[in-house]
């Protein structure tokens, strides 16, 4: 091997690391919102969700000295701003693009609001460990396995949740009240309770995304940690045609690529940090783009939930279609 | 275990639509209730009642002497009672195993492998074959209903009800339909079958106990037990619709002498994805049929000639112009007008009103300077819903809450009044009660006067009763021809021949 | 429980009006709640913030300054939901709308008024509508989803803002501060005789009543509304469906851009990065609580508007922490959301015996 | 008499920990003082609702408002001309009118001095600098940094990447990550979150804070940090301002003021790169070293600052350049 390419190996462990570290609060709240929408809602107020978990982790931390008690407190935070999401579509029929927005106006709102006293405090959270044997494979042992337990979670979750809608009755049940609630109903599963749960699911998963901010990533609670995350986390699913298990794919391309233009910046590369830091979203355009062309071949797979986003009708409501 | 459902003085509306008025029947374990009723009659909403998707305002539902929870599917599956829905109930992106193994009771984990397995069980004991790992978008209609009828034998269901289920068969299928519901009466369940074709229950009468009961206007009006009295049809008709129907005069009128005109359609060696080179014409003056399985090639014929998709090979003259001249240019399509099976789905809008869902295809005659005249189209509209008797009157109504009968009155209203010199009719009667089909076929005929008429359906008799030839499609090819005149058409002879085509023999 | 929601068979006349009214009661009422419990003074601070949005002469001419960009966006937004189309990159579109317009003023600021500011405005609408553009092509060829398109195209937009601020539009008297040099005078929008509210009103008004009367006078705008309605029938009655999308996403993208011009030259003057304070979602927002109808999207410009301006007063007076806004707006969305549900359905009590 | 009323004006949230915070000590100083009380308002964005929030201010009885982001320059400007009896200070711009000054901080000169023991401490010779915009203020304190490195460490080099955000910890932290994997072991910040400084203590080496005393976030790796003092000023111009004598002046305050400083250095800074940077900083006090003396090349090698030339404080303010031994662009 020549010196360039010992070079160019040493970076890629780091970067890979980068891009698993990066990706995993997006690969939480990518996951989530799958499970929201594979049960038919729309909720856009992931970024708040995420907001209102990283500190309620960070918090409860704090106070612990317990971050798997902070990451519970994160998820029930994400769950529970979800619920005001849940009262709006479900219980009152409102539409779900506005209270998905409304809710991440008041999350980051109520975050930073209630946060404002815990900036500049440094939290217990999670830190690497290292697993024996495996963090010793080359190049990639330390990537994979040299992380702390939430990026292990956050490798779990995909597969968990990948096993739970495909080959479990509940995720059968879920997926039921995303695709025909109609069905569902007269198959004798409640849509209504199915969307609730997947809306509480999504929102722990979310608030376990924003967890991961103030636990892993920074051990920080500052006012808007994460700095448009949620975003990115709902774009990617539909990015990733609502499969959880591509959902690693695209939390760590664009994990990757954000962590690729920070390396290139570090190297030296003489290029316009605004044309490099357009890279993440570009790439994922792009990508997207691919994945279309080759999704026309194969036509009629990477639908949405064909309910999604539809209301469900009252209890008085029709046969439905 | 003999079940005996009791309905009690059930009583439904919605809104100001009264539905239901305090209807009470029973269904009784080892027969057949064949539910009649014009459109909106209310057998749809009485049966969802009955399986739970629907709540009553007033009465109850007895099982074994046991009430049912109202508005509760779950608890009427329990109790045995399983729909197959009118329009299907199915998740279309997911697979025939995943919609039968919805909502059963079992195992927590449910692997791939054994939801098929238990599908496959289940469709060979009562001969409804269907590929277990399909995705129910792939599939045809009369596939679909056999998963939906599936979902209910899965479930052991007692009592079945099967809401129009042979408006999307082919008589094959319908006959296979026939044989496994006289099979599953035979074994002790409790059949309710609605129909708006009556031929259907007089041959299940002959095979099994059937009791009839007519709904209209949401009351029962008449009963019958098949086993003891033998009402004629036209009495049956009566008390459905409320005046006489005459399907003979239909007859009388197809057969009655016509001249034929120009070639409007002319289609030679046509190629798209679902066609594998059809070749066919229609002239003025004539009715076509093309008769077939659902799935075999008419969706994408169809949309071919109905401008939505390009022939990807051999050619397709409409009205004399080539394809791609013709859907092109200030007026696409003029002068050819489609009936769209998918009345809901293709030929309306369900959100927008009456008038808005007229304008769908006939803006352009309203458009002075790229505006629209909506006063103009609104008296011509009145027009329409007066001739074709559309129902509410009220061109504020939305699309969406008119019945499928009206729904397709005011299509054929629109479409007619576009004076085509063609028209392609996709299964125009599909759905429609006794009195509204006859309606549409006069008028169909009618047609023949100014244009050419290709007839798509899957529904045999309407094929032989108006085309002066029937052509068979099958896998994407059309299998032969049968003439009015030259092979009378009427014969059981040519029934048989164009039934082997259909079904993909020669 | 007897008592039962039931659907309303018609909906209330004025409902919305009403409900909107009550829903905000509400709101406010819990804005006041949370205010008590942050240790504010909540009834006066509920006062403060309408007092300071509404109830002044230049409260109100703030409130209709910041609602005019906050309008055109939402109406563009409201074009494409019309057709169903999911577009959320208003904000990038803005973003090149001040570019385009930008391009132009620096240029040719040399020009007269009545040449400068007309190119200005269509080169901001041209920017707008071609930033939207790429997605809806994207979209009518490749069948991409608009979403993440129009998404991913907002944060690009902004870099692309970034990187011409920061670089080549730099002003050379800025001290390399990213911002171009101040517009000249007649590159500038004016503000309307005797008030501190600029031309822009005017764009507002020509834009809802063309949007109104494109919508539902003209064959174009019939055809937009059933192409969203349902694809399929409008495919069946040929009407031209890619060019629709492209027309409805351009068409926001311009509408966008005329706001990001706006915005440029009538309120700051000149480029900068922070021209944009997230009027994309707050558009979403609107375009759908407005229902996608103008006179609802103007009253909800003007209301979400008001309230922004009257929280600046609540943290002058209160020091109540920015956030708080966040709070408030999002209460207010929330219960005006669900306060619909009254507009469709109605309480009643349900004794099980009686029919109704 | 009725308190005399100031009003601040601030980008971002106070609670922020970085440059809002900063100067919202120097707000609670004024508070404290005697007839006098504060308000402000957080996280206005520059531009068209700036100039409404800072009227406000104005229309409410402030009689001196500071606003403290360039942005707010010309809103400032124009707000002035509507108030010709209310007084304004415009923190890091350049323009000023009869009732307007502007102010600023030779932040560069503790910078200096953080480069010195940054310098000192490296071992791999690269230094990381995670910056936020390519602004002068930024690109400024870089150079100036770069010179304190060179100073004492002629083969250090200082690598910058961007962040184009002024706070997200998290980015922040990885942009500090990928100047470790390229073999930084010292990591300085023009950022306003200790996210890098997390970073280099997880790494295990040094980091140089900004802002404020950044210690408490990185015991172990936090060398000293460049810090900003803000009582100190506003104090002054509460006073000024209460006895008239009040000049609309362009201020540009260094070291000497204490508006500038750097935080106590770490135990494990060496004593004699301590008394070192002691002594620069009392130089730099009495003037009798100027940070930018020339000569100053750029990053391809040119003079930009000839040979014994003092640099003038228009050339220090419009610095869009680096200077020698900076690896990155300024694009
Ligand atoms: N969800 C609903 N909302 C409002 N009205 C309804 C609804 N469902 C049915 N109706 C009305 O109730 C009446 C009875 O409808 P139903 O579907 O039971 O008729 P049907 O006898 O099944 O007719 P068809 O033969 O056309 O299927 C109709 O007038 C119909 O318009
Ligand atoms: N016959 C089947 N019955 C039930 N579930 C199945 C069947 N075949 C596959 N599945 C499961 O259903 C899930 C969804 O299937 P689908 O084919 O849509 O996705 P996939 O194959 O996981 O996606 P990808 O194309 O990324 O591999 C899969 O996880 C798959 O394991
Ligand atoms: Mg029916
Ligand atoms: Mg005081």
């Amino acid at each position: 091997m020549t010196p360039d390419m010992v070079d160019m190996l040493a970076m890629l462990t780091p970067l890979l690391a980068a891009a698993i570290q990066s990706g995993a609060p997006l690969l939480f709240a990518t996951v989530g919102e799958i499970i929201t929408e594979r049960s038919g809602t729309l909720n856009l107020g992931v970024e708040g969700m995420m907001l209102c978990g990283a500190l309620a982790a960070f918090v409860v931390s704090l106070g612990t000295g317990s971050p798997w008690l902070g990451a519970l407190a994160g998820c029930a935070a994400g769950a529970l701003l979800a619920v005001l999401h849940g009262l709006a579509t479900l219980t009152c029929g409102g539409n779900q693009v506005v209270s998905g927005l409304a809710l991440t106006i008041l999350g980051v709102g109520l975050a930073d609001t209630l946060g404002a006293g815990h900036i500049g405090q440094v939290a217990p959270g999670f830190d690497p460990v290292a697993i024996p044997v495996l963090s010793s494979i080359p190049v990639l042992g330390p990537a994979l396995f040299t992380q702390d337990a939430l990026v292990y979670l956050s490798f779990g979750t995909p597969l968990a949740v990948w096993v739970l809608l495909f080959r479990t009755r509940w995720g059968l049940h879920l997926q039921a009240a995303g695709e025909n609630p109609a069905a569902a109903r007269a198959a004798g599963v409640s849509p209504l309770r199915w969307r609730w749960i997947g809306i509480l699911a999504g929102g722990a998963l979310c608030g376990l995304g924003g967890a991961y901010l103030s636990l892993s990533a920074t051990h920080l609670w500052t006012t808007n940690l994460t700095a448009g995350r949620g975003w990115i986390a709902v774009a990617l699913v539909i990015f990733c045609a609502w499969r959880p298990q591509r959902a690693m794919l695209g939390a760590y391309l664009f994990g990757g690529v954000m962590a690729l233009q920070l390396r290139l910046q570090a190297m030296g590369a003489a290029l316009p940090s605004s044309l490099l830091l357009m890279m993440p979203y570009a790439m994922t355009v792009l990508a997207l783009v691919a994945f279309s062309r080759a999704k026309s071949r194969a036509a009629g797979r990477n639908l949405p939930p064909a309910a999604l986003g539809v209301p469900l009708a009252g209890p008085q409501g029709g046969e439905g279609r | 275990m003999a079940t005996h459902i009791r309905i009690e003085g059930v009583s439904k509306s919605f809104g100001m639509q009264q539905a239901n008025r305090d209807v009470s029947l029973d269904i009784r374990a080892g027969r057949i209730l064949a539910l009649l009723g014009e459109n909106g009659a209310g057998k749809s909403t009485l049966m969802s009642i009955l399986a739970g998707t629907l709540a009553p305002d007033s009465g109850r539902i007895l099982v074994d002497g046991q009430p049912l929870p109202p508005g509760n599917p779950a608890a009427s599956l329990g109790a045995g009672i399983g729909m197959v829905h009118q329009h299907f109930l199915l998740m279309d992106q997911l697979r025939v195993s995943q919609n039968v193994c919805l909502g059963l009771p079992g195992a927590f984990w449910l692997s791939p492998r054994r939801m098929a397995a238990l599908v496959r069980d289940v469709s060979s004991r009562f001969g409804l074959e269907v590929d277990p790992d399909a995705r129910i978008a792939a599939l045809s209609m009369g596939e679909r209903q056999r998963v939906e009828i599936l979902k209910l034998l899965a479930r052991d269901c007692n009592a079945l009800i099967f809401d129009e289920p042979t408006a999307v068969l082919t008589p094959g299928e319908a006959a296979i339909l026939a044989d496994a519901l006289c099979g599953m009466v035979t074994q002790g369940k409790a059949v309710v079958f609605i129909s708006h074709k009556l031929p259907e229950i007089m041959a299940l009468a002959a095979r099994a106990p059937v009791d009839v009961a007519v709904l209209r206007q949401g009351e029962v009006v008449a009963r019958y037990d098949l086993t003891t009295d033998t009402p004629a049809e036209g009495e049956l008709i009566r008390a459905m619709v409320g005046r006489e129907v005459d399907l003979a005069q239909v007859e009388r009128l197809a057969a009655a002498p016509h001249v034929l005109g120009e070639e409007v359609l002319v289609c030679r060696n046509l190629q798209v994805p679902g066609l594998q080179g059809v070749s066919l014409g229609v002239r003025k003056g004539e009715i076509v049929a093309l008769a077939g399985v659902a799935g075999n090639g008419q969706k994408p014929l169809v949309e071919v000639l109905a401008g939505v998709q390009p022939p990807q090979g051999g050619e397709v003259r409409l009205l004399g112009q080539p394809w791609h001249a013709f859907y092109s240019g200030e007026e696409p399509g003029r002068g050819l007008v489609v009936i769209p099976e998918d009345r809901r789905g293709a030929a309306t809008a369900g959100n927008l009103d009456l008038l808005d869902n007229y304008l769908l295809t006939t803006r352009r005659r309203y458009t002075r300077g790229g505006l629209i005249d909506r006063r103009q189209a609104l008296d011509d509209l009145r027009q329409i819903i007066d001739d074709f008797n559309v129902r509410p009157p009220v061109p504020t109504t939305p699309g969406g809450r008119l019945s499928g009968g009206n729904l397709q009155k005011l299509v054929l209203g629109r479409e007619f009044s576009r004076e085509p010199g063609m028209v392609v009719a996709e299964q125009p009667a599909q759905g429609l009660d006794v009195g509204a089909t006859e309606d549409v076929w006069r008028r169909l005929l009618a047609m023949r006067a100014r244009a050419g008429v290709l007839l798509v359906t899957s529904d045999l008799t309407e094929a032989l009763l108006l085309a002066d030839r029937v052509l068979v499609l099958y896998a994407g090819r059309i299998m032969g021809e049968v003439r009015r005149g030259i092979s009378s058409l009427e014969t059981e002879e040519a029934r048989g021949k164009i039934g082997r085509w259909m079904a993909g023999l020669d | 429980m007897p008592l039962r929601l039931v659907d309303r068979t018609k909906p209330l006349p004025w409902g919305g009006f009403f409900v909107a009214t009550i829903s905000l009661a509400a709101a406010l009422a819990v804005c006041a709640l949370l205010l008590t419990w942050q240790g504010k003074p909540g009834l006066h601070g509920v006062w403060l913030l309408v007092d300071g949005g509404f109830l002044h002469g230049y409260a109100l001419e703030d409130a209709v300054r910041k609602a005019i960009p906050i309008f055109l966006c939402s109406l563009g937004v409201a074009l494409c939901f019309r057709m169903k189309l999911w577009n959320i990159g208003a904000e990038g579109q803005f973003a090149l709308g001040a570019v385009g317009a930008t391009a132009v003023a620096l240029r040719f600021g040399h020009w007269p008024a009545w040449a400068v500011l007309p190119c200005m405005c269509l080169a901001g609408a041209a920017a707008g509508a071609l930033w939207a553009l790429g997605p809806a092509l994207l979209k009518r060829r490749l069948g991409v989803n608009e979403i993440i398109t129009t998404l991913m195209a907002n944060y690009i937009g902004v870099l692309v803002l970034q990187y011409l601020v920061y670089g080549a539009w730099k002003d050379p008297v800025s001290f390399g501060f990213p911002m171009t040099e101040l517009f000249s005078d007649a590159a500038q929008v004016g503000l309307l005789p005797g008030s501190r509210i600029h031309y822009g009103l005017l764009y507002c008004v020509a834009a809802g009543l063309g949007f109104w009367w494109w919508i539902s006078r003209t064959r174009l705008g019939f055809e937009l509304v059933v192409s969203g309605e349902n694809s399929r029938a409008a495919r069946f009655a040929h009407m031209p469906y890619g060019m629709l999308i492209c027309l409805a996403m351009g068409g926001c993208g311009a509408l966008a851009g005329v706001a990001g011009f706006l915005e440029a030259s009538a309120s700051v003057h000149r480029l900068q990065p922070s021209i944009m304070v997230g009027y994309g979602f707050t558009a979403v927002v609107v375009a759908w609580l407005g229902r996608l109808r103008v006179p609802a999207i103007a009253a909800f410009s003007f209301l979400l508007a008001g309230f922004r301006v009257g929280v600046e007063n609540l943290q002058i007076e209160l020091q109540a922490p920015a956030a708080m806004a966040g709070v408030l707006e999002g209460t207010i969305l929330m219960a005006v959301l669900s306060g619909q549900l009254l507009n469709h359905r109605r309480l009643v009590w349900i004794s099980r015996r009686t029919t109704p | 008499a009725e308190d005399m009323k100031v009003g601040f004006i601030y980008v971002s949230p106070v609670g922020d920990a970085g440059w809002s915070w900063a100067h919202d000590q120097g707000r609670q100083a004024v508070d404290a003082m005697d007839g006098v009380s504060t308000s402000y308002v957080e996280s206005v964005p520059e531009g068209p609702d700036a100039e409404r929030v800072i009227a406000g201010l104005a229309r409410k009885g402030h009689s001196l408002i500071f606003t403290t982001s360039f942005g707010y320059m010309d809103p400032t400007l124009k707000v002035a001309g509507q108030f010709p009896d209310v007084t304004f200070m415009h923190c890091s711009g350049f323009k000023t009118g009869p009732n307007m000054g502007n102010y600023f901080g030779r932040m560069y000169q503790a910078r200096y001095l953080t480069g010195l023991v940054a310098g000192k401490m490296t071992k791999g010779n690269i230094i990381g600098y995670v910056a936020a915009f390519p602004i002068p203020e930024v690109i400024r304190g870089i150079n100036a940094f770069t010179l304190g490195v060179r100073e004492v460490n002629p083969k250090a080099e200082v690598r910058v990447v961007w962040t184009k955000t002024w706070y997200d910890p998290a980015l922040e932290k990885d942009a500090a990550k990928s100047l470790l994997d390229v073999g930084a072991d010292v990591i300085a910040q023009h950022q306003d979150s200790p996210g890098p400084q997390e970073a280099a203590m997880e790494k295990g080496v040094y980091s140089i804070g900004y802002n404020s005393d950044m210690s408490s976030f990185a015991p172990k790796a936090h060398l000293t940090a460049a810090v900003w003092n803000w009582p100190v000023f506003y104090t002054e111009m509460v006073k000024q301002v209460q006895n008239k004598t009040w000049k609309p002046e362009a201020l540009w305050w260094g070291m000497d003021t204490g508006l500038v400083d750097i935080a106590p250095m770490g135990p494990m800074v060496p004593q004699d790169v301590k008394d070192m940077v002691e002594a620069k900083k009392k130089a730099i006090i009495d003037k009798s070293f100027t940070v930018f003396a020339g000569p100053v090349k750029d990053q391809k090698g040119e003079e930009r600052i000839k040979a014994g030339a003092m640099p003038e404080d228009k050339e220090l303010l419009g610095m869009t350049w680096f200077v020698e031994g900076v690896v990155g662009s300024t694009e």
